[in-house]
């Protein structure tokens, strides 16, 4: 249906992409000072801020602790001024409180959370400027951010979505993409392979599955390998600081 | 010692001093020049407020040729401890819908009389009852203070021009309503299943078994019976409310009018 | 253990009647008891919990504090539900002996499924089942009955919808079980007082058929298992 | 906007008769003329202002003051309760005030506010926040650890300077309730008409108020000399001009202070009369 | 007899604060006293030093249980660790409003602490005299404490509903049905007595 | 509102340090900290900016949308004022949690802007009683490292000289319908002029004197602050106490003239900054949270 216009007939994408090819991806660790980790990232048009604070004691009622391990809070929210059209509200509603269980899931799979039982993570994420794949840049920012605060994950989460174009998968779909056709996100722990989220949204057969995952796969990889980069980069200018 | 009785035991002082009690009893009104109409009651400590702002806007589809009434009973922080600030809570809410009720049974104002242009334009006139000091018997005093503020509302004349279709308004031209009765409401409290106080106060309305509140019009008919739950009453015995009520109607119907009459001359 | 019985009644004099009516009791299970009362195409489930743990502020230190939700057929529920609902929950508490359970909680949820008039005496009658179905202590029962005076003064029991609308008023009563007394009364529309007397006569006679009914649907139900 | 509820609803949307009403005639243009006819207000006049303390049978404390412009306001304050809960109470050792700003759905002029809309909710969450910041220098609350101090204005009819009409009442009904406190809280308003030379005048009605190109609420602690309140905005002008109109302002509360003062002793005598008739009658 | 009496409000100046001492309802700043209550106003004068000056208003003033003041309350659950109860008077002032407190297991009794058992001392409905040792921190409430002799409970009632009688300083007995029971019972010092 | 603890002696030393003019930071009493101004930041708005002074991290986007004039002002558009307390800033804000002080801050703008030469809002109506321009100021707390108020107006004049509004014309027919056609040209676009666009001055009483953009620590050392906001020519659009404290009227006097001075200068050197980043176009290096 809308396939022939994804793809033109020399392979590239509307944005003038390969199909396997990710959007620009820019990013910085430890974006403020008063939070115990916080991440930016640009992922195309998409800007998204992710903080944490934690491991705390529990906050509100304690009821909720768990004994054996840290439980895992998350706020999705949307800048009024993200979207095109004007938000009533950056947070509370039906989508948000989707997303924030998704995040708490992703990460539940990612954090050591048995090391510190009783008490609370906060995750905090912020889309700043929407431009499609929000989701998956939260998740990206969320795993700098953690790694800033100096809680230990099993390992990188990647999150990076992916869509078809008849027969060929599309990596990191833009937003005019998304009008129709299968669309599929993948929350990644590069390193073992292990699937922290896995959505799949409109209908897809079900041999097409494979390669969809496939591509996602490999733009998670991708990923990963700029995120490791941003890491890296960051861990060796704060030890040059500390090294003085 | 006996404020020390009363916080320890309030039950055993209650009976004990049932037997020889007489509570004082004040009426007077008040007028809010920002309302269309309104009226102050004072039934013995529990004081009422009641504003009633009108407004215009098209009648329900389904009953083109009336208007509205909306009743609401606010019980506010301010007027006791028990209640909490916020949205209405049970009581309001059931005073609210009570006095609805008696709007309704009573047929006190007739909704067509309301109505300035079938299915166009009609009058809706909000009721704001709000309780300023909460001593028990707000059904009593909030349906008093309802009925007196809607003796004195002065509606603006309203026409419709013919050549626009637009509604012109002369604020100058203001005419009453027409209150086609008067429906007085008579609250008791059950006490001990058999006795029965008149116009109880917060205090005995906490001690009593159950209430039962009587609504009667000009002719004597019976406009409401409201007994929510509580001690259970015979037939005879709720005979003897309605009696009493009956009673007290023409009393609170006297007062009204000579109220009403020193208002006037004004 | 569902239990399902169907009553019709004879012409209870002066040629008014109720409507055909049935319960059955138990048949939710999460519930600690739970009522379906149906007459004729009105009815009502009703779901009771406790006594069970309370909440902080609600707890009362001498019986147990109940609380009765009622629920519309569609819809949220508005005004007159909340007044609904405080009738019904002072009803129920003349009967309940709470002292028993004090610093407990009773929740009794009340669900409309259709309404075709006479709805708060089904929402009465619902409640009273659910209560004996939770085997909850009570002093008595009781029932509840709807009275319409149609425009010739004559007494309609257990009115229809349609009843409802042409009447000049209608009564509801609740009737205790021991004595025959007015638990409960609200009206709709203005009536003489002899008017509501007759109807309050005629509302104590159709309890007590009522009560058979409530007695035989037990009876029925303990002796089954 | 989500329905409400918890209140007996009308229909959809209702309008003011005052809209359709022909022009020329609506009672604005009417008082604004009557306002013209009549001699400039001096700016320093003083409204009447009549205060009584102690008239609540529920509540521990009470106040009503009534402007010369029309505006009502009746208080309630509670003394010390039991902090709901105790997590979140007030810096270790001090108590907590918590102050309510309702307003009857018929106070204003034209449309009937709508109670538990949300910009009736906002605003009355507003002037409570204000009524708090004025009261609470006032209060010893050190005197009251692990404990709360409840006041609730309720504003029957707005005539103009209704913010400092809660204020003064606010205070009087916390003092009637025998809180302790250092001193009064007065509330004055002010405001400045359009134009060049305008000057500000005090205790403005409601219509020279909807008028006004500028507005200020101060709310003083006389005894004290401290100023516990300032609230205000409008069309800028020089620091000097504000200085100005603060110090007109001040002076009102100082000149109101009497007034309230006296309305407080006359309830203590009161209390005290209406206590020893008692005592009376109970050894009789 | 006296003259007649001052009334005062919030903030005003009573004297200098060389005249006099501060008492109730007054505080003190740059050197004078003012009045912090709307009230009458006391001078009391005292043999020695400084009269005292205060502002009094009748009983009814704002307290708040303090520690170290003993206060009557009456019980309202136990559990085997404590006692919670709701505070209703000071000393021997109502207050307006109850204020929740804890009597927690090893304050009951001053001697023996660890064999005191809650259920033994206390029932729910009982009313005690007790002091308050802490106003508690952000999680719980007032501390109270009956290690005392004259502390403890002062009016019980028997399952039968009759008021019992304190027949030892561990039991008491119902009057209808003879049954016994055990409570931390307080002896009442004879000027609380009333007749 | 986030705030911090202090001890005793921590409180004494600032207390001591300003009744010196020396605060723990090394700035007098009337100093800024250093502020970071960045305007457009956010693409898909009319206009953003980013403020940073000190930890306190504001971000404010500005939307034109189209509405319906005001009953009152037919023709006039009008501000909207959204303040999100993001969970971002503390834990405290996340839900709900900041909605409190975030209608407090908007409420305190909407006062702010209530003088009516503050932004002309007849160039925002369209055509009198049935279109206007609405512009959605939405501010978003993003840390919060004291003086909230301060770099909030700051940030939303910044917002407000960046924002760009499309020109539209209005086409009648015979019929007397109109329609309203927005122009072609992306560039071809509306500027605001915020030359009375006011700023907020925060003026903490912090022991016998008073600080200018105080940070949380010494926020937690002022009993009452007063708010003021100034115009570029020095005029006082409105003013407020915050705070539990009192303020005897003298030192009211002192801190609107201090306010007024320090007002001033502030707003020289914002349009400074922003007079610059405009001079260098779209060749200047977007920054944002990425430096």
């Amino acid at each position: 249906m809308a396939a022939p216009e994804l793809l033109s007939d020399e392979g590239y994408r509307a944005d003038g992409r390969r199909p396997a090819e990710l959007r620009k991806v820019r990013a910085r660790m430890g974006v403020f000072a008063q939070a115990d980790g916080s991440a930016y990232i640009e992922q195309g048009n998409t800007k998204a801020l992710a903080v944490v604070y934690g491991p705390h004691e529990m906050r509100g009622s304690r009821s909720k602790a768990l004994p054996d391990r840290a439980l895992v809070n998350c706020q999705y929210s949307m800048a009024t001024f993200s979207t095109g059209e004007r938000r009533r509200r950056p947070h509370g509603d039906r989508q948000a409180g989707e997303l924030a269980l998704h995040l708490k899931q992703t990460f539940e799979a990612a954090i050591l959370t048995h090391l510190y039982p009783r008490s609370q993570i906060d995750i905090y994420v912020q889309i700043l400027q929407a431009d499609g794949g929000n989701y998956c840049a939260c998740v990206n920012a969320a795993t700098l951010a953690v790694m800033d605060a100096g809680i230990p994950m099993r390992d990188y989460v990647c999150a990076c979505s992916a869509g078809l174009a008849e027969d060929t998968p599309l990596a990191d779909r833009s937003p005019e993409e998304a009008a129709g056709g299968p669309r599929l996100v993948l929350a990644l722990l590069p390193a073992s392979g292990q699937i922290a989220l896995l959505q799949l949204s409109a209908r897809l057969h079900q041999e097409r599955l494979e390669a969809a995952l496939e591509a996602a796969g490999q733009a998670c990889r991708a990923l990963h390998a700029v995120l490791d980069r941003v890491v890296r980069d960051r861990l060796r200018e704060v030890t040059a600081l500390l090294g003085d | 010692m006996a404020t020390a009785f009363k916080t320890v035991e309030p039950l055993e002082y209650y009976r004990r001093f049932l037997k020889e009690n007489c509570r004082p009893d004040g009426r007077e009104l008040g007028s809010i020049t920002t309302a269309d109409g309104s009226a102050l009651v004072k039934l013995g400590n529990t004081t009422v407020i009641c504003g009633i702002k009108a407004e215009l806007a098209a009648p329900a589809v389904d009953s083109a040729n009336k208007g509205y009434i909306v009743p609401n009973v606010e019980l506010p922080s301010l007027c006791s401890t028990r209640f909490r600030s916020g949205p209405p809570g049970e009581e309001a809410q059931a005073a609210s819908q009570f006095i609805a009720d008696v709007i309704e049974n009573s047929q006190m104002i007739a909704k067509e009389d309301l109505c300035i242009a079938n299915g166009k334009l009609a009058w809706v006139l909000y009721c704001d009852i709000i309780c300023l000091d909460y001593d028990g018997n707000i059904l009593d005093a909030s349906a008093f203070a309802l009925l007196a503020a809607l003796k004195n509302v002065q509606l603006p004349s309203v026409t419709i021009n013919e050549e626009t279709g637009l509604s012109e308004v002369n604020l100058k031209q203001k005419n009453p309503l027409i209150i086609r009765k008067h429906p007085v409401a008579t609250s008791f409290a059950i006490f001990d299943d058999t006795l029965l106080i008149v116009d109880p106060t917060a205090e005995e309305e906490d001690l009593a078994t159950g209430t039962v509140t009587i609504v009667t019009d000009d002719e004597d008919r019976l406009c409401s019976v409201h007994k929510p739950g509580g001690s259970p009453l015979t037939g005879a015995k709720l005979q003897d409310c309605i009696t009493r009520a009956i009673t007290r109607h023409k009393e609170v119907k006297k007062l009204i009018d000579k109220v009403i009459k020193s208002i006037k001359p004004k | 253990m569902a239990e399902e019985e169907e009553e019709k009644m004879a012409a209870a004099g002066g040629g008014c009647c109720l409507r055909p009516f049935s319960c059955e009791q138990g048949l939710l299970s999460r519930p600690d008891g739970s009522a379906a009362f149906l007459q004729g195409d009105t009815s009502v489930l009703a779901g009771l919990y406790g006594p069970a743990e309370v909440k902080g502020s609600k707890e009362l230190p001498d019986r147990a504090a109940l609380e009765v939700l009622l629920r519309p057929k569609v819809g949220l529920p508005g005004v007159v539900e909340r007044s609904r609902e405080q009738l019904l929950r002072q009803t129920c508490e003349a009967v309940l002996l709470g002292a028993l359970h004090p610093r407990t909680a009773v929740t009794l949820v009340l669900q409309v499924l259709s309404d075709a008039g006479s709805l708060l005496s089904c929402c009465l009658n619902a409640a009273c089942m659910g209560l004996l179905d939770a085997g909850l202590p009570l002093s008595s029962l009781f029932c509840g009955v709807t009275c319409a005076l149609d425009p010739n003064g004559a007494i309609v029991l257990d009115p229809t919808t349609r009843q409802e609308q042409e009447a000049r008023a209608v009564l509801t009563f609740a009737i205790d079980s021991t004595e025959r007394k007015v638990l409960t009364a609200t009206t709709k529309g203005s009536c003489s007082v002899e008017e509501m007397q007759q109807c309050l006569v005629a509302a104590q006679r159709a309890a007590d058929t009522i009560f058979q009914f409530y007695r035989d649907s037990v009876r029925r139900k303990y002796s089954k298992s | 906007m989500p329905l409400d509820h918890r209140r007996v609803r009308g229909p959809e949307e209702s309008q003011p008769p005052e809209l359709w009403a022909a022009a020329g005639e609506v009672p604005v243009e009417g008082e604004e003329g009557e306002d013209k006819d009549a001699a400039p207000r001096d700016p320093c006049d003083l409204r009447p202002l009549f205060a009584r303390a102690g008239l609540l049978s529920q509540a521990e404390g009470s106040a009503y003051v009534e402007l010369g412009g029309g505006t009502k306001v009746l208080c309630a304050a509670w003394g010390p309760r039991e902090a709901a809960e105790p997590g979140a109470a007030a810096p270790a050792g001090t108590g907590r005030l918590l102050c309510e700003f309702r307003r009857a759905p018929f106070a204003g002029r034209g449309a009937r506010w709508r109670p538990g809309s949300a910009s009736e909710r906002e605003a009355e969450r507003e002037a409570a926040a204000a009524l708090q910041e004025a009261l609470e220098p006032a209060v010893r609350l050190a005197r009251y650890p692990r404990a709360r101090l409840a006041v609730s204005a309720l504003l029957l009819q707005d005539g103009g300077s209704a913010l400092a009409a809660a204020i003064s009442a606010a205070s009087l009904a916390l003092a009637d309730a025998g809180v302790e406190m250092y001193d009064l809280a007065v509330g004055c308003a002010l405001c400045r008409s359009p134009g060049p030379a305008a000057a500000w005048m005090l205790q403005p009605g409601e219509p020279e108020e909807r008028r006004a190109v500028a507005r200020l609420t101060v709310a003083l602690l006389p005894a004290l000399n401290q100023v516990s309140a300032v609230l205000g905005g409008g069309q800028g002008s020089s620091p000097d001009a504000w200085v100005q109109a603060l110090r007109l302002g001040l002076d009102g509360c100082h000149r109101l202070y009497p007034v309230l003062r006296q309305s407080l002793l006359r309830a203590a005598r009161r209390r005290d009369a209406t206590a020893a008739a008692a005592a009376t009658a109970a050894t009789a | 007899m006296a003259p007649p009496a001052r009334y005062c409000v919030p903030g005003e100046r009573l004297c200098s604060a060389e005249e006099a001492t501060a008492g109730s309802g007054t505080y003190t700043r740059h050197g004078f006293i003012f009045s912090s209550l709307a009230g009458c106003l006391e001078k009391r004068s005292e043999d020695s030093g400084l009269p005292v000056v205060s502002v009094v208003r009748d009983a009814e003033s704002q307290l708040l249980p303090d520690v170290g003041a003993v206060v009557t309350c009456k019980v309202c659950s136990i559990n085997s660790r404590f006692a919670k109860v709701h505070i209703l008077y000071v000393g021997s002032t109502p207050l307006k409003s109850t204020f929740r407190g804890t009597i927690r297991r090893e304050d009951i009794r001053a001697t023996e602490k660890d064999k005191v058992e809650v259920y033994k001392s206390f029932r729910p409905g009982d009313i005690v005299l007790a002091k308050v040792i802490s106003l508690g921190d952000a999680q719980s409430n007032y501390l109270l404490s009956t290690a005392e002799n004259e502390l403890g409970v002062v009016v019980a009632r028997s399952e039968a509903g009759v008021q019992m009688v304190p027949i030892s300083w561990c039991e008491m007995q119902c009057p209808r049905t003879h049954t016994k029971d055990f409570r931390k019972v307080a002896r009442v010092q004879p000027q609380f007595l009333q007749t | 509102m986030a705030s911090v603890v202090l001890s005793e002696p921590e409180k004494l030393y600032i207390v001591h340090g300003v009744q010196e003019d020396l605060r723990v930071d090394g700035r007098g009493c009337e100093d800024y900290r250093c502020a970071e101004v960045e305007t457009d930041v956010v693409s898909n708005t009319s206009g953003s900016a980013r403020v940073k002074l000190g930890h306190t991290d504001i971000l404010v986007g500005v939307k034109a949308e189209m509405g319906t004039p005001k009953l009152e002002k037919p023709d006039e558009g009008y501000l909207e004022f959204f303040v999100d307390c993001s969970a971002n800033a503390t834990p405290e804000f996340e839900g709900r949690g900041g909605e409190e002080l975030g209608t407090e801050i908007a409420n305190t703008l909407y006062r702010v802007f209530s003088s009516e030469s503050s932004v002309d809002l007849k160039s925002l109506c369209i055509n009198p009683r049935e279109h206007c321009w609405v512009l959605y100021v939405d501010v978003l707390l993003l840390e919060c490292g004291g003086n909230l108020f301060d770099a909030i107006s700051i940030a939303v004049k910044a917002a407000l000289f960046n924002t760009r509004i499309p020109k539209v014309r209005v086409l009648e027919d015979e019929e007397g319908s109109k329609e309203i056609e927005l122009s072609d040209d992306p560039y071809d676009c509306i500027r605001l002029n915020v030359d009375d666009v006011p700023c907020i001055v925060t003026l903490s009483k912090i022991g016998y004197r008073h600080v200018v953009d105080a940070t949380l620590q010494e926020e937690a050392c002022s009993l009452a602050s007063l708010l003021i906001s100034v115009t570029s020519k020095g005029a006082l659009t409105s003013m407020k106490k915050v705070g539990k404290g009192s303020l005897d009227p003298e030192s009211i006097f002192e801190m609107m003239e201090t306010g007024k001075r320090v007002g001033k200068s502030l707003h020289i050197a914002l349009q400074k900054i922003l007079d610059e980043e405009e001079s260098l176009g779209t060749s200047r290096q977007k920054v944002g949270f990425l430096g």
